[in-house]
């Protein structure tokens, strides 16, 4: 990946040197061996701080949002989910294709701190390097390399869009990962093969735990309101207060006002400080709405209606006995 | 803080016999802001709503809720009643402690307590109403009137009497409808076509009347005072203003196997026709199915005989995009199919024949001239036999359950004329009852049976096959108990009437809706017979229900006068309760716009003050006039940006609250 | 200096149960975080730092203090909240302790938060120290040393690995120690020089950890200067303004006080509330900080800037859980460190 | 011509339970005669299927009982198909033959003496049910 | 006479007062509603009604509200697909209550507190026989106690 790394740089340098764009998004590295955050630079000489590795998760694309409020022109580097996300906010007027230049970047697929931790391989772990699926771990002591996926995040392994759908320039070889479309909702279907209370007991138990920071509303590419409903107290939708039904209300309600927009980027999940699954209440809605009212993938094709805002005159319906909706 | 006054109807014993309006009287006046609680027996009545006048301007309430019957009923009347004692009329909410309560539940204690569940709902609503102003929308002076049968003749002409510009569409080649068919109408006997065909003329020289024949309604947008309707102009091939009528290509034209629809298939025509000769406009149309020009490419006849040269074979379906403020749908009635009814035998013998065929035998323009011959071998017959409610009054699928209303009075009709015409034919009418409710219309009957001795036989046909010449009709004397056999030479079955087939496709464009037996439903049945639920669209004539001639034309006149008050109104006051963006709010996702079913919401760029710098946003704007206050686009709004007045989303949640309380 | 087996730790466990609620990091989904114990909970003393704070057990996170019942035009009003039932928490480490005492500066100044007060009488604070820091931990930079017993913890221990040492601070934390004198072993000689050894290895550990090079002096700027700095705009540009940074971290104290409206009943409740929500401080014409950057600097000048001025100490303890929590790694020591114009 | 009682009470429960063996509502009938116009067996039977549930609709059921219509009724079934309410008159034919034959002994024909009264041109469908109405 | 009322009167203290909340559309079932009424047909007392211009302004956040401040059970119903007085409303309300219907019983809602049906301005009987019938099935499950808040004393 440090090609590509190299080529990033160039390529950053080159759009700001010639003035193609007014400030360029990237990644930067941090402290440790997993810091690494977004970074926005205007000057060309600030280009080598950018890096591409296996760590440079976040999707940059909703910081376009405020970006262009300051109606700058950006270089954005975006990779097959960010892509996706990308396309949602244009679905929704949040951004104007033609002030953004994509340059895409195909992803193997990033790395979980969190299984490095649980594999213990963090002690004295000065950085990882990553060529394809081959993660070389360079310590004090020297360097180790282990062939396989097993640290990439879940939401990686289920990686359907490895290769950004929406690019001005792309800056590496599209990659190939085959995904079979059939256990794609494996844990949609394990929940629902659970009894109806064994399910109450799980999603109250998760929703428990939560401690309504909106880290997961924050960060969704699908959650771009101006002000959010929960954050209008006149809307006298719901308080702040973590009292089970409130949670209940918040997580159901966001389930919800992301359907049919949510394009699978897993980020909800990764970043919930309380470890809540909450893809497994997106993936559940994206399935109905497959089953009900035909494939649907949010964010690939930007002229296509969403499911919610578009019907057909026979939809079938999961509610009267000739409805013929799944259950 | 708010001052709510509570009225407490009785509304005689219907909501006093269940609900102990003591009760709730005293729990509304505990209930937040009600500073007023009273009850009177007749809320609606004057002496009711001049409580209600006095009360406001006596305590200063500036909301205030009635619990009484349906607000669909008197949501309307109490706004009014506000309006006069000089209060916003949408500070008013209605409970509908009657049909939803009093009426449903006996137990005096629970229906108490649902009663003053839905007065504090009304309250909790009623405290978070704003006062609206009704808008205002412009009326497109012009009406639409869909068929043009004599139901759409009489309802065009008395619009256009009062001088508003009227077109009727009408799909067949020529207006008239079934009345053109007909010979002679009851109870008057006077000459179909002698009354028709001059209110044709009229309507086709009238200056504020276009007619649009061969053509269909495609589809229509807008709402009342402001349709916008697309037209497809089937091509004629005929170029209509140079053609004079001489008829000259129908004679000279070789393809003449097609089936005339006028004469119910008695006779057949040429592949360019015109329906009957006082077709109105008189000018033929050309069957693309049947003109050999079309199906083969030679011949072309036509266009070489015709002195005008109006002969157009390249002519185009076209289509026509026009707006109107009212529409009056009158497409009439048809026939149900009888071959499910093999005890008649219709489908396999040519002398057993509806009642329309019977009308164009006797008609003097009809295939036979107006000689009663049998349509098979053209003899006279001597025993002419009526079946009466073939398919009416009939539970099981092959027939409609209601009665046609019109058969008993037009076979009486034709027992008398074949009497009068041809004393020596002898005529049965086998039938359940003689319905004849209407003005002259037993005297008429009785002159049939008494002066023409038409032989009435109180008793269904049971079976009718062909012995030899003569047809076997079994039946009963149901009064004597003797079952009879007669043999007949004619059989002529009353066979219901049924909607048309594209009633229901044609209520789904209009969006108004039909019942279980495709007639379009009425607003009400008592009170609103020629208005539908959707405003400034109309109903006349037997597509509303099985109807005569007399009862059509006073419907027709019916709906012309509610057409004329709506379009004599230069501007309509439209509904205030319609939806609202708050613009600091929405993010511009436009979301709603896709889900708006009348286009009403469109975007547009703001520019604003943001922390001390301007910047632009796209945001929705809602179009006025055109948002109906559905409520759809509310659910699309995740922020809860956009609102429907009247009915917002805090408003709706102090419902639930007070509800669950 | 008393000391008890590891082997043996479940009994303390139940008999602490017997007459306090125990309140001790406990593992579940692969989270730990202080929770009350029950029998078979999986409790785990060797992570270093629990997942969100154990501020949560003094200062809950939501607590109705208020309860209205309307009858007729009536409302008669009943005052809730504070904790009734005596509790014990334990595995506090040191960082979580000296945010105690933050949080103590602000809540039992006058006016003193009566039902932070009960909470906090009630409880007797069991402190452990960090055998093995991580790279995220920063607290030496505030003069905390994790392997000594803080000011105003009731009992000090050390986790030896096979035992733990136990050393009661206070009255309160030598009441406690006696009441479990059948428990606890007194220590011998070795193990008071195996708990010097130990904390020796802390400070060599903590030394060269990452992040111990913070000289918090680079900071003492003019508070103009501070407020008016550069970086506020570049750092609050990559901001999501969600809350995890506020609600994990142990110091953070800002509160909103909501009603709940049932109707005929009702309830007041105050509610952890983030600075850096947009309807933080909902004033009537709205929130005075309109942009993230503003909601941002005021995190940091709070905790760095505003809360010395006031109390003298800073408001952060470097227990580093908003470093590992924020989605797009937003770091306090950049912050520090770009504040005082290093990086 | 001494005057009949519309329904008399002790008639009333027979009603009902023809009404409910039979599974029709007989007051759904509008007398149009239709039955007894298209009824084969109408020949031979004095009271005609129309009059039959005239009677019953008026609590007649001695002259039903009486009357030979029931037995010559051969649930042939054109009746019902051709009964514009959906009455199905074979069924009520049925419902008061077997009233009258569930009156102990009553039963017109024993199953065995049934095939001396069988001829050659006798339709299946009346030796069926012949079997049917007799031998219960 | 409602399910308890029944059984209050033979005397079985059954305390359990199920709560129903309906949101009817104003054009056809509300309508049902009132012929309903004008047939005097019967359905308990505890199903209230709530107006709605269109079945597709009823919100999901009021379904759940009405479940958080205890209704037992929700009922939306509108005009029949094709039907509807603004001509596309209840496709919109037919797509978004199959996901919710689905959704609530992935999280663990029985299915049948939560009931969506088309009901025209003509079927009076429908309406009650749909009342009846979500009682009938929410007097058997008991009261909703997983989406209830704590908070809220009815």
């Amino acid at each position: 990946m440090e090609k590509i790394g190299l080529k990033v740089r160039a390529r950053a340098k080159e759009a700001l040197e010639n003035r193609e764009v007014d400030e360029v998004m990237g990644w930067k590295k941090g402290e440790f061996w997993y810091d690494v955050y977004p970074v926005f630079i205007t000057e060309a000489n600030e280009a080598d701080d950018l890096i591409w590795d296996a760590f440079c998760v976040n999707n940059l694309s909703k910081y376009l949002i405020q970006k262009q409020k300051e109606n700058k022109k950006v270089g954005v580097f975006l990779k097959g989910c960010d892509s996706l996300g990308f396309n949602q906010l244009l679905k929704d007027n949040r951004i104007d294709r033609d002030q953004v230049v994509i340059y895409g970047l195909p992803c193997v697929g990033m790395v979980d701190p969190e299984k490095v931790k649980k594999e213990g391989l963090n002690k004295g772990l000065l950085e990882i390097k990553r060529s394809k699926d081959e993660i070389t771990f360079v310590t004090k002591e020297g360097e180790k390399k282990i062939l396989g996926r097993q640290f990439d995040y879940d939401k990686c392994l289920a990686c359907r869009y490895p290769n950004p759908v929406v690019y001005d320039e792309l800056l590496d070889t599209e990659i190939a990962r085959e995904v079979s479309e059939m256990d794609r909702f494996k844990d949609v279907e394990a929940i629902e093969k659970m009894s109806i209370t064994e399910r109450f007991e799980y999603w109250s138990n998760q929703f428990s735990k939560c401690i309504r920071c909106n880290a997961c509303r924050n960060i969704c590419p699908a959650c771009s309101c101006e002000k959010c409903v929960f954050d209008n107290v006149n809307a006298g939708v719901s308080s702040k207060a973590s009292v089970d039904s409130e949670e209940q209300f918040f997580h159901i309600t966001r389930a919800y006002h992301v359907a049919g927009r949510c394009v699978d980027c897993g980020e909800c999940t990764r970043v919930c400080p309380a470890g809540i699954p909450l893809d497994q209440l997106n993936h559940k809605i994206m399935k109905d709405i497959n089953e009900l009212y035909g494939k649907y993938d949010a964010g690939v094709d930007v002229s296509q209606d969403a499911p919610l805002v578009t019907y057909k005159l026979d939809d079938a319906d999961s509610f009267t006995e000739h409805g013929k909706g799944g259950k | 803080m708010q001052r709510i006054g509570v009225f407490v109807c009785w509304c005689g014993t219907n909501i006093a016999g269940t609900v102990n309006i003591e009760k709730v009287i005293a729990a509304a006046g505990e209930m937040p802001g009600v500073v007023y609680a009273k009850d009177y027996q007749y809320m609606c009545s004057a002496v009711g709503q001049n409580l209600v006048k006095n009360t406001i301007k006596e305590q200063k309430l500036d909301r205030v809720v009635i619990a009484s019957c349906s607000p669909r009923m008197h949501e309307a009347t109490f706004r009014k009643t506000a309006k006069v004692a000089g209060l916003n009329p949408y500070l008013v909410e209605v409970a509908n402690i009657r049909e939803h309560c009093s009426w449903i539940h006996k137990n005096k204690e629970e229906a108490t307590k649902k009663a003053i569940a839905l007065t504090r709902a009304a309250v909790a609503k009623v405290a978070l109403n704003t006062a609206l102003i009704a808008g205002e929308i412009g009326v497109e002076s012009r009406a639409l009137v869909i068929g043009g049968g004599i139901a759409g003749i009489q309802t065009a002409l008395d619009i256009a009497e009062a001088g508003y510009e009227v077109d009727i569409i009408e799909k067949s080649p020529s207006i008239g409808g079934k009345m053109a068919q007909i010979d002679k109408t009851f109870p008057t006997l006077d000459c179909s076509a002698c009354i028709l065909t001059p209110k044709m003329v009229d309507v086709s020289t009238h200056p504020n009347i276009n007619i649009y024949t061969y053509s269909e309604l495609e589809n229509v947008k807008g709402y009342v005072g402001n349709f916008e309707v697309t037209m497809n102009q089937r091509a004629r091939s005929v170029n209509m203003e140079k053609c004079i009528g001489c008829g000259i290509c129908t004679d000279k034209c070789p393809s003449k196997k097609a089936k005339s629809e006028f004469e119910e298939g008695l006779r057949n025509r040429s592949a360019i026709y015109t329906p009957f000769p006082q077709a109105i406009p008189n000018v033929p149309v050309i069957d693309r199915e049947a003109c050999i020009k079309f199906k083969t490419g030679k011949c072309g006849l036509c266009e070489t005989v015709c002195p005008a040269g109006a002969i157009e074979f390249s002519q185009e379906d076209t289509k026509i995009t026009k707006k109107y403020g009212a529409i009056v749908v009158a497409i009439g009635y048809d026939i149900i199919a009888l071959d499910k009814f093999g005890e008649y035998a219709y489908t396999n013998h040519q002398d057993v024949i509806t009642s329309l065929e019977f009308e164009r035998l006797t008609n003097a323009a009809g295939p036979t001239g107006g000689k009663l011959v049998r349509p098979s071998d053209h003899k006279k017959p001597k025993k002419v036999v009526f079946v009466q409610c073939v398919g009416s009054r009939d539970k099981t699928e092959r027939g409609k359950t209601y009665c046609s209303k019109i058969c008993c009075m037009y076979t009486a009709k034709h027992a008398m004329l074949i009497r009068d015409k041809y004393p020596d034919i002898e005529t049965y009418v086998f039938y359940i009852d003689v319905r004849t409710p209407g003005k002259n219309f037993d005297e008429f009957h009785r002159r049939a049976v008494e002066e023409y001795g038409v032989n009435y036989i109180k008793g269904m046909v049971g079976k009718i096959f062909p012995d030899g010449e003569k047809l076997q009709v079994h039946g009963v004397d149901a009064l004597t108990g003797d079952t009879i056999k007669i043999d007949a030479d004619m059989v002529v079955l009353a066979a219901a009437t049924k909607a048309k087939e594209d009633a229901e496709d044609l209520g789904r464009k209009l969006s108004i809706s039909t019942d279980t037996n495709n007639f379009f439903t009425e607003a009400h049945p008592k009170l609103k017979p020629v208005e539908t639920h959707c405003a400034g669209i109309y109903l006349a004539g037997a597509c509303q229900g099985p109807k005569d001639i007399p009862e059509t034309v006073a419907q027709a006149s019916g709906a012309a006068a509610k057409a004329i008050g709506l379009l004599s109104k230069d501007k309509l006051v439209n509904n205030p309760c319609i939806s609202e963006v708050d613009e600091k709010i929405c993010s511009g996702c436009l979301a709603c716009t896709k889900i708006c079913p009348y286009d009403a919401i469109t975007s547009k760029v703001i520019t604003f003050n943001d922390h001390g710098k301007i910047t632009k946003r796209v945001v929705a704007q809602v179009n006025k006039a055109l948002c109906q206050g559905c409520g759809g686009c509310t659910v699309a709004c995740r922020p809860g940006a956009i609102d429907i007045k009247g009915f917002t989303n805090k408003q709706i949640l102090a419902e639930v609250d007070a509800l669950c309380r | 200096m008393k000391k008890i087996l590891k082997s043996q730790i479940s009994q303390l466990w139940k008999r602490i149960n017997q007459s306090y609620e125990l309140f001790i990091p406990i593992e579940k989904d692969n989270k730990v975080n202080f929770s009350m114990w029950q029998e078979g909970d999986q409790v785990n003393l060797e992570i270093l730092k629990t997942n969100s704070s154990p501020k949560n057990i003094i200062f809950p996170q939501t607590e109705t203090y208020l309860q209205f019942e309307k009858n007729g035009k009536k409302i008669n009003m009943e005052s809730v909240g504070g904790k009734k039932e005596a509790y014990v928490l334990f595995g506090v480490r040191p960082c979580d302790v000296v945010s105690f005492n933050l949080l103590d500066n602000v809540f039992l100044r006058e006016p003193v938060d009566r039902f932070y007060e009960e909470r906090r009488n009630k409880g007797i604070v069991i402190s452990m120290a960090c055998s093995d820091p991580e790279e995220t931990c920063f607290c030496s930079a505030f003069g905390i040393d994790p392997e000594n017993a803080v000011e105003g913890v009731d009992v000090a221990t050390w986790d030896m690995g096979d035992k733990i040492l136990w050393m009661a601070q206070t009255e309160k934390g030598k009441m406690f120690t006696q009441s479990l004198k059948d428990l606890l072993k007194e220590a011998t000689e070795e193990d008071e020089e195996a708990c010097v050894q130990l904390k020796n290895n802390i400070k060599e550990k903590v030394k060269n950890l990452p992040l111990s090079n913070i000289d918090m002096k680079k900071i003492d700027k003019s508070m103009k200067d501070l407020f008016e700095s550069s970086i506020w705009e570049d750092f609050s540009a990559q901001c999501l303004g969600c809350g995890s940074c506020t609600y994990v971290c142990p110091t953070c104290h800002c509160y909103d006080i909501q009603d709940f409206d049932g109707g005929k009943s009702g309830e007041r409740f105050r509610c952890w509330d983030s600075c850096m929500f947009s309807d933080f401080t909902l004033m009537a014409h709205g929130n005075p900080r309109k942009t993230q950057k503003e909601r941002f600097r005021q995190r940091f000048m709070h905790k760095l800037v505003y809360y010395p001025n006031n109390h003298g100490t800073y408001a952060c303890v470097g227990c580093g859980r908003c470093i590992e929590r924020c989605p797009v790694h937003i770091d306090m020591v950049k912050v520090i460190k770009k504040l005082g114009g290093e990086l | 011509m001494t005057r009949v009682k519309v329904i008399p009470e002790n008639k009333k429960n027979i009603i009902d339970k023809i009404i409910e063996m039979s599974g029709e509502n007989i007051r759904d009938c509008m007398q149009c005669g239709k039955c007894s116009a298209g009824c084969p067996a109408s020949d031979g039977m004095d009271l005609l299927p129309h009059q039959v549930i005239r009677l019953l609709q008026l609590g007649q059921i001695d002259r039903i009982v009486e009357s030979k219509s029931i037995w010559n009724c051969a649930s042939c079934f054109t009746c019902a198909q051709r009964c514009p309410r959906n009455i199905d008159i074979a069924n009520i034919m049925e419902a008061i033959r077997l009233t009258i034959i569930r009156c102990v002994g009553n039963s017109r024909l024993k199953a065995d003496d049934v095939p001396s009264k069988v001829d050659c041109k006798m339709p299946q469908q009346a030796i069926v049910s012949g079997f049917r109405k007799y031998n219960k | 006479m409602s399910v308890e009322a029944k059984e209050t009167v033979m005397g079985n203290k059954n305390e359990f007062e199920p709560l129903i909340v309906a949101f009817c559309c104003n054009w056809c079932s509300y309508a049902g509603a009132d012929l309903a009424g004008t047939s005097r047909l019967s359905y308990p007392a505890n199903v209230k009604i709530i107006r709605v211009p269109c079945s597709c302004r009823v919100n999901a956040n009021f379904v759940l509200r009405a479940f958080q401040r205890g209704a037992d059970g929700v009922v939306i119903a509108g005009c029949h697909p094709g039907d509807c007085h603004y001509s596309t409303g209840n496709y919109y309300t037919r797509r978004r209550f199959s996901l919710l219907t689905n959704f609530l019983e992935y999280v663990g809602i029985e299915q049948e507190r939560f009931k969506v049906d088309w009901i025209s301005a003509a079927e009076g009987n429908k309406f009650a026989t749909v009342m009846n019938d979500v009682l009938e099935k929410v007097h058997r499950l008991g009261p909703n106690r997983k989406l209830r808040d704590a908070r809220w004393k009815r």
